[in-house]
Parts: structure tokens; C-alpha cells; sequence
């Protein structure tokens, strides 16, 4: 995803989607945008960090120089650990996640259907895939949620009505940032809830694929710091 | 117990009689729990027709360190069955494609969780089960689902390996492992899932009764062979994480 | 984490929402990891229509301390689910025997090894799967087997707890367990397989950060109160077994 | 089962099976006569004692006063470790079993048959029964050998053509050690293999409920110590 979009940049989308999160919370990140969601300050609300190799309770990146070499998040960067953390098997981890008690798993996407559908571990053409933990988080998760980019770089909607790339899963996604504001996938279109500053209505309606539903007043993303 | 250690002397002398047509399972996720010796001694060991199992097919990370992937180069495999059998960012490239794409190597494409619970359910004789990971998806296309409770489930079936190789920050001669933090992975899985399982150990392996009962994450009756990973640079250890330039 | 600590300030304050009708698991196998505190409190409590899911009904053992079959003797009780619904030797006789064989109360019984693989599944979201266990016994009559590489198994479906009661010895505030030994038992299981888990704990709570993570049995995220047990006689501890008199 | 019975007594019938059990062996003891195995003298075969409730090498019974409280046996004996012991929970305990790496499970039963059919679980007219962890162990295990007296109280066999109590497994019973010797279910009949001492041929076949195979030289059952 390109760095020089329109909007909202990278961190500013993580920054909105991690204001979702409530006190108690177990959230999953996905690699990339995803992961910047830990850096932002939503006050005193008590996040549990899990990662799909069973890190349950993973903090901040380890400062260069003080990383522990066996400890790492879904990304493989090295993190460190809160107190109260804990450390269980890949089975476990997943019982963790196919058990239900992610609240809410934030990942990247290339595209997401109104339906809730959505498409991240398969490119058009290619043979392989790399679908990692995604199709179990997104089966499985209390609240999937979708960090992407408005358009692809050839300036196609990546919020469409239907998939065209295979899916991870489907009905499954509740809330999407992009760089143009928050949306959600209402079966029949996408609804925005709050748009980007400096975007405007005529810019979202050109690049969202079907049908889009605005509220009467509609806020500007709401953004921290 | 443990009297007899399991100790093996060296690396080559604990994968010396992994046969053609192998299926071997790999412990790690990034860096910590991967087998880097073992994976080094099974190159030079040559066995071909190879079944692995693991999470990726290596090559993605720099620098790179033995990975499945380089048996894949060396002619090795006959097939692999991982969560990744592309780059995880499409624009990356990872050497596995080229012979994936050509056809001179299978794969099978396996939801992480899946992977984990098929090795699971394999080490705990369950033969199959019920999961809602991929229905509905390209990888469910043709299978046998179920409802349960008004919810649509994928039947999967265990997946049995001949060998594990895992690493480990602490053995005992019975073969009791320790893992540290994110070591732990897949390696205490696919201990169970396997007829055989190596392991190569961090620190010096210590007499039976030296690790609490209590705190042992694989017990000895599933682990078979240990080796100590010598000092760098004889033995290969996980390094720091290079950036990708962007 | 775990700055708000679980711990409450009585095993009453912790059981005093459990509903009628309410599903509880119990932990404990023999003596070690039963909540002797927990079920006492449920006991005075007084909720009814329960189903009750543990590994035996209790009483058979001397001296006789909190169990299921109190309850069930209390009224409590609709219906258990477990892995001996008589005694261990037919010629003791048990509490439970009388209310069953009245059909006041319904019982279950399952396998030992099912009994605990379906908590996991539930807490794991395995819906169901299949066993080798129990294949050709009056317990298998009219369900449903499949027969997988030549050998039939049995189709068992996952069992989710509304509680779980368990014991440990450690905990610290985030809810992070540790079991001394065979305390373990279904303890970690159960936990799992819970809505909401409440464990007595043998010893004073300590902070999160106070246990390693690498030696947690039970992540604090599948338990939700903790009842320090106080000693006795206010608090009830496992005692000597007595033999029994032949 | 009565004390009193002819031919072997309890301890020897555990010694008996004992023997059997080969260096590097998992072994799973099943209540009241099998745990008296763990007394006999085998040598320095390293036997690995696993209880069902996830106690992986544990040792002989604790001595009085030095009781762990929360450390027992299947049968609920305070007993002692092994150095190498581990504990692991119950799903993952029955996972060892169900996984096949039990060598040998030695449980008393009411009734085995020429099949290898045996039934240890529930008694005739009960409504309840106790199965435990008899059926995963029998169902599972690389091998079941059976401990119990050759009749029952009123002199009934116990080795029969059919069980007619509800059977815990079929066709799984590879040896049984009576108080009269040791036999072999080999579906069309028992075969004898040792003949206790102070027993006569002509008591087995008395006791027996189908056909018998004895061998041409019949040896008296080895004893220990």
C-alpha cells in the first residue's frame, strides 16, 4: 500500500480502529497497519495483546539491544511482555482464537464485499497462498475489523459488492478504515460512519463499489493526540 | 526414567536414518523453535521424496537461516503442507514459488490453526474433527461439511508426522523439554503427533528430576533423540530481525 | 493487565449469581484439585435444576468432604454428566446410586478420556470429533460412528460449561494460574470449556508479573474470580486418605 | 474378590504381569490388584508409571507422614515421582492414552472373552456404572492384560464364550492372569499358558466357560523373589 494515499495515513487508521477497543479487550493484530494499533494511546483501557504463536499479553517492541531473540508477535517482530502475561502452544493459541475469546481481530485486506466477505491470503494468478492464522481469526473472532487503503494503486474500489479474489470468510466484518474514513458492511451496501478530513463525500462515493449509505450529519474521523 | 540419556553426539548422527519419502514436521514461528541444525544436517543427510510440515516455506526473512525451502532447492521434497506457500506480502517474492509454479513440488495450503490441530488431534488419536476455520472458502470447495447447532463445520482429518524436529531452551537425559517465550510454537504439537521426535536443546541437557515435574511443556515419553546446540558459529542460533528496505 | 484484580472477597460473593439451570464443571480427581470451598458455598447458595459436570459424584471416599452428591443429596441437582455414575467397586454403594435409581436425578456417563476431550473441544471451538473410545459398547448404541482408515470411531460432540469450578495453587491478579502437581486434572480443561471460571486458590494472590509466563498452567484470560482459600478450619483442604475398612 | 481363593494370591497375580512389562515400557495401572505391579521386582527395567490424571512417571506409594495431598494415583494413593516425572492436565493425559503411547494398560475386569471382548464396568442390574478411564485405556492402549480371580464368588468362570455384562472394548485383551495361571484369548478358546502352582489341569478346564488350548509341556507360572 503506497505511502503517499490520500486521508488518513497508516497511523491514523490504526490510531481510529484501536478507539473501538474497550476495557478487557483480547485483541489480535495482523501484520503491518494492523500492528500499529498498539501504539496508540486510548488511555487507561486494559488491552490483552494475543498473537497466533501464543503470546497472550505481548507489549511494545523491545528496544534494539534488549530484544529476547525467542520472543515475537504474528509479525515476527521482537515484543515484550506485560506483567500478567502468559505463554501457551500453537494449539492452544488457536483454541484460543477458534474458541471464541478474541474480542476482536484487526487485519489487512485487499478487498471487502457489503456482504461482510472479505479477501487477504490470495493475489489474482498466483498459484500459492499465504493464509497464516487469518482464516481461523476471521471464522472465529468475536469482531473481525479491516485496516486498507480506499483503492487499489490502479484506483479501483476495494470496498465492492462482491469479492472477486477468493475469500477468507464470509458475513464475517464489522468495521473497515481506510484512508477515506470508518465504514461498515451493511448487506445491502456500505454505510460510512465518519468520513477523513480533507476527503470528500464526492471522492468516497467514486471510489466505493456499490451502493453507499450516508448519514444525515456525518462526522469526520474521529482522531487522538 | 532417563537413566540411559537420550542424548544423540551430534546433529548428522540424529537425522542419519530419516528414509526417502519422509514426513517431517519443523517447529518455529519466525526465528524462535526452528531446528536450524537439524534442518542444516538433513540438507547434508540428502533423504529425497521429503513430506514437510511447517508454518512457512522459509526464504522470507533476512538473514536467512536454514529453512525448508533450501531442502526444496537441494531436490529434497516431494510436498509440502504449510500456512504459507506464497510470500506473506504479495509483492515479496519467496524461493519456494518457482518450483510450486513449475509443478516439480506439491503443496498443500493450510489454515494455521488447522495445522496445528490436525498435528494435535494426531497426537491425541482423535482421526478427525469438526472446525468452522475456511467454510465457505476456496479450501472447503468439494469437502464434507456439517451443521452443528444451525453453523456450517469443515471435517478435517489428523495429520500423523514420522518425525519432529523442534528446538528447545532445556532438556533433561529423559528428554523432558523446556521452551522459552515464543519457542514454544509448534514444537510441543508436533512432539505429539510424531513416531519420532529430535530435538536440539540451547543449553547443556541436565540430569533427570532436574526440571520440575510441574513446569516440563513436552513431556520425555514424546521426545527421542536431543542434541546440544554448540556455540555459534558451530551451532546456528536465531539473530536479530533485519528490516526489509521499503 | 490485571491491574483490577479477580480476586473476590468470599467463595459466597463469588458464586452468588450462579442461576438455576445453570451447567458447572468441577474440577478434581480423588482429593487433589476438587473446590471443597466453592461447592460448600454453591451448596448454601442454593441454586437448583443445576447439571453438573466432574469426574465422579463423590462420596465414596472417607472422610467425606464437599462433593457433588451433596448437592444432589441438597436437591440441587437435575442432572450430572460423569465418568462413573456407581461406585468404583460395585460393593461399596455410593449417595448418588439412590436419587438415580429413583430417576430424581439423570445422569450421563461418559468416558473418562471423552468427558475431558469434550470440555476441550468446547473451549478450543471444535464443535465435535471423533474417537476411538467407547466403539462397540452399550455407549455407542445408535449413534453415529465412521469408519476412518479401516477403524471406527465414535462422533462426540464438544460440552460447554456455563461455569467451571476448579482449585490451584497460585494465582496473581490478571487471573494466571498454577496447579501443584496432580491438582491439575480437568482443572485447566474445564477453565477452557467456561463461560465464567472461578478458582480457590491455595495460596495469597499475587501480582500480575509475579509468575512467569512460561510456567502459567492456566492463562489469567479463561478465569474471571479467585477466592483465596483461608486456612483451616474456616478454609477446607485436601486431607489423608483413609482406607477403607475391607 | 476374596483372599481366601486357591492358587496364586493377589501380589503373585501382579508379579505374574509384571514380568511382562519390557525396559522403556509406558504402563498404565488400573485400580485395586494392577498397582501391586509397581511392587515387583523386575530388575532395572525403567518403567514409566502414567495415572490417568496427567501423572507421567510417577513412583511407589508415599511414605506415611510424607504425603503429598495433592499428588495420587488413579486409585487416589498419595504416591511419590520419578526423577524425569511430568504432569499434564486430563485432555492432554487421555490424549497420551488415546495417542497409542500406552505399552500396556492392566485393569481387574468381571468377564473376559475368547475374543478379547472383557467387561469391567458395570454389573448386571445396575443402572449406573463406573467406566472411568477404562474404555479410552482399553480402546487405546498397545496392549490390555487383565488381572482377576478364574470365578466369581459362587464359582461362575470369569473366562467365557460371550461377556454377558456390557463389555468396556472388543477384541482387545492380549493376556490374563488369574489366581489358576495365565491364559491367552485366541478367539476360538483360551490357550494356557502357565499353570499356577498347586493347581491341577483338570481344575482349569473345570473353570473355564469354552474351549481351552494347553500346550503340550505346560509350565508352572514364574514367580518373583
Amino acid at each position: 500500500m503506497s505511502g503517499t494515499a490520500k486521508g488518513l495515513n497508516r497511523q491514523q487508521m490504526a490510531d481510529r480502529i484501536a478507539l473501538e477497543f474497550q476495557d478487557g479487550w483480547i485483541v489480535n493484530l495482523g501484520v503491518g497497519i494492523p500492528t500499529m494499533c498498539s501504539n496508540t494511546d486510548i488511555g487507561d483501557r486494559d488491552i490483552i495483546y494475543h498473537s497466533e504463536n501464543g503470546v497472550i499479553g505481548y507489549g511494545p517492541i523491545a528496544p534494539a539491544g534488549e530484544e529476547d531473540l525467542n520472543l515475537v508477535n504474528a509479525g515476527g517482530q521482537n515484543v515484550t511482555l506485560k506483567p500478567g502475561a502468559a505463554v501457551v502452544h500453537h494449539a492452544d493459541s488457536f483454541g484460543i482464537i477458534r474458541g471464541g475469546h478474541i474480542d476482536v481481530t484487526v487485519m489487512g485486506a485487499y478487498e471487502v464485499a457489503r456482504s461482510g466477505d472479505f479477501a487477504n491470503w490470495k493475489i489474482g494468478g498466483a498459484k500459492g497462498g499465504g493464509i497464516g492464522g487469518a482464516m481461523d481469526l476471521a471464522a472465529c473472532a468475536k469482531r473481525v475489523f479491516i485496516i486498507m487503503e480506499q483503492t487499489t494503486r490502479s484506483g479501483a474500489p476495494r470496498l465492492v459488492d462482491q469479492c472477486a479474489l477468493p475469500v477468507t470468510a464470509r458475513g464475517v466484518v464489522k468495521l473497515v478504515a481506510t484512508n477515506y474514513g470508518l465504514f461498515e458492511p451493511m448487506g445491502d451496501g456500505f454505510r460510512i460512519r465518519e468520513i477523513a478530513p480533507g476527503i470528500t463525500l464526492d471522492e468516497v462515493h467514486a471510489t466505493v463499489g456499490c451502493k453507499l449509505m450516508v448519514p444525515e450529519n456525518l462526522p469526520t474521523v474521529r482522531l487522538v493526540g | 526414567m532417563g537413566q540411559s540419556s537420550k542424548a544423540f553426539p551430534s546433529f548428522h548422527a540424529a537425522v542419519q536414518d530419516i528414509p526417502d519419502g519422509a514426513t517431517i514436521g519443523f517447529g518455529g514461528f519466525a526465528m524462535p523453535g526452528v531446528p536450524f541444525n537439524l534442518i542444516k544436517a538433513l540438507y547434508e543427510h540428502g533423504a529425497r521424496q521429503l513430506i514437510l510440515v511447517a508454518n512457512t516455506t522459509g526464504g522470507a526473512q533476512q538473514p536467512r537461516m536454514p529453512d525448508i525451502g533450501m531442502l526444496v532447492e537441494n531436490g529434497q521434497v516431494k510436498k509440502v503442507i504449510c500456512a504459507f506457500t506464497a510470500a506473506t506480502r504479495p509483492t515479496d517474492v519467496i524461493p519456494f514459488t518457482k518450483y510450486y509454479e513449475s509443478g516439480e513440488v506439491d503443496a498443500e495450503l493450510v489454515p494455521q490453526g488447522t495445522l496445528a490441530e490436525r498435528m494435535r488431534a494426531a497426537g491425541a488419536g482423535i482421526p478427525a474433527f469438526y472446525t468452522p476455520t475456511a467454510v465457505g472458502t476456496e479450501l472447503a470447495a468439494g469437502r464434507e461439511t456439517r451443521v452443528i447447532n444451525g453453523r456450517e463445520y469443515l471435517l478435517e482429518y489428523a495429520l500423523p508426522l514420522d518425525y519432529a524436529f523442534i528446538r528447545a531452551t532445556r532438556a533433561d537425559t529423559f528428554g523432558n523439554l523446556q521452551f522459552h517465550r515464543s519457542q514454544r510454537n509448534f514444537c510441543p504439537v508436533m512432539a505429539t503427533a510424531a513416531r519420532i521426535t529430535i530435538a536440539e536443546v540451547d543449553e547443556d541437557i541436565v540430569p533427570a528430576g532436574a526440571i520440575d515435574p510441574d513446569q516440563v511443556h513436552t513431556a520425555g515419553i514424546f521426545v527421542h533423540r536431543l542434541v546440544k546446540v554448540p556455540p555459534a558459529p558451530d551451532g546456528l542460533w536465531p539473530t536479530r530481525r533485519q528490516e526489509r528496505r521499503r
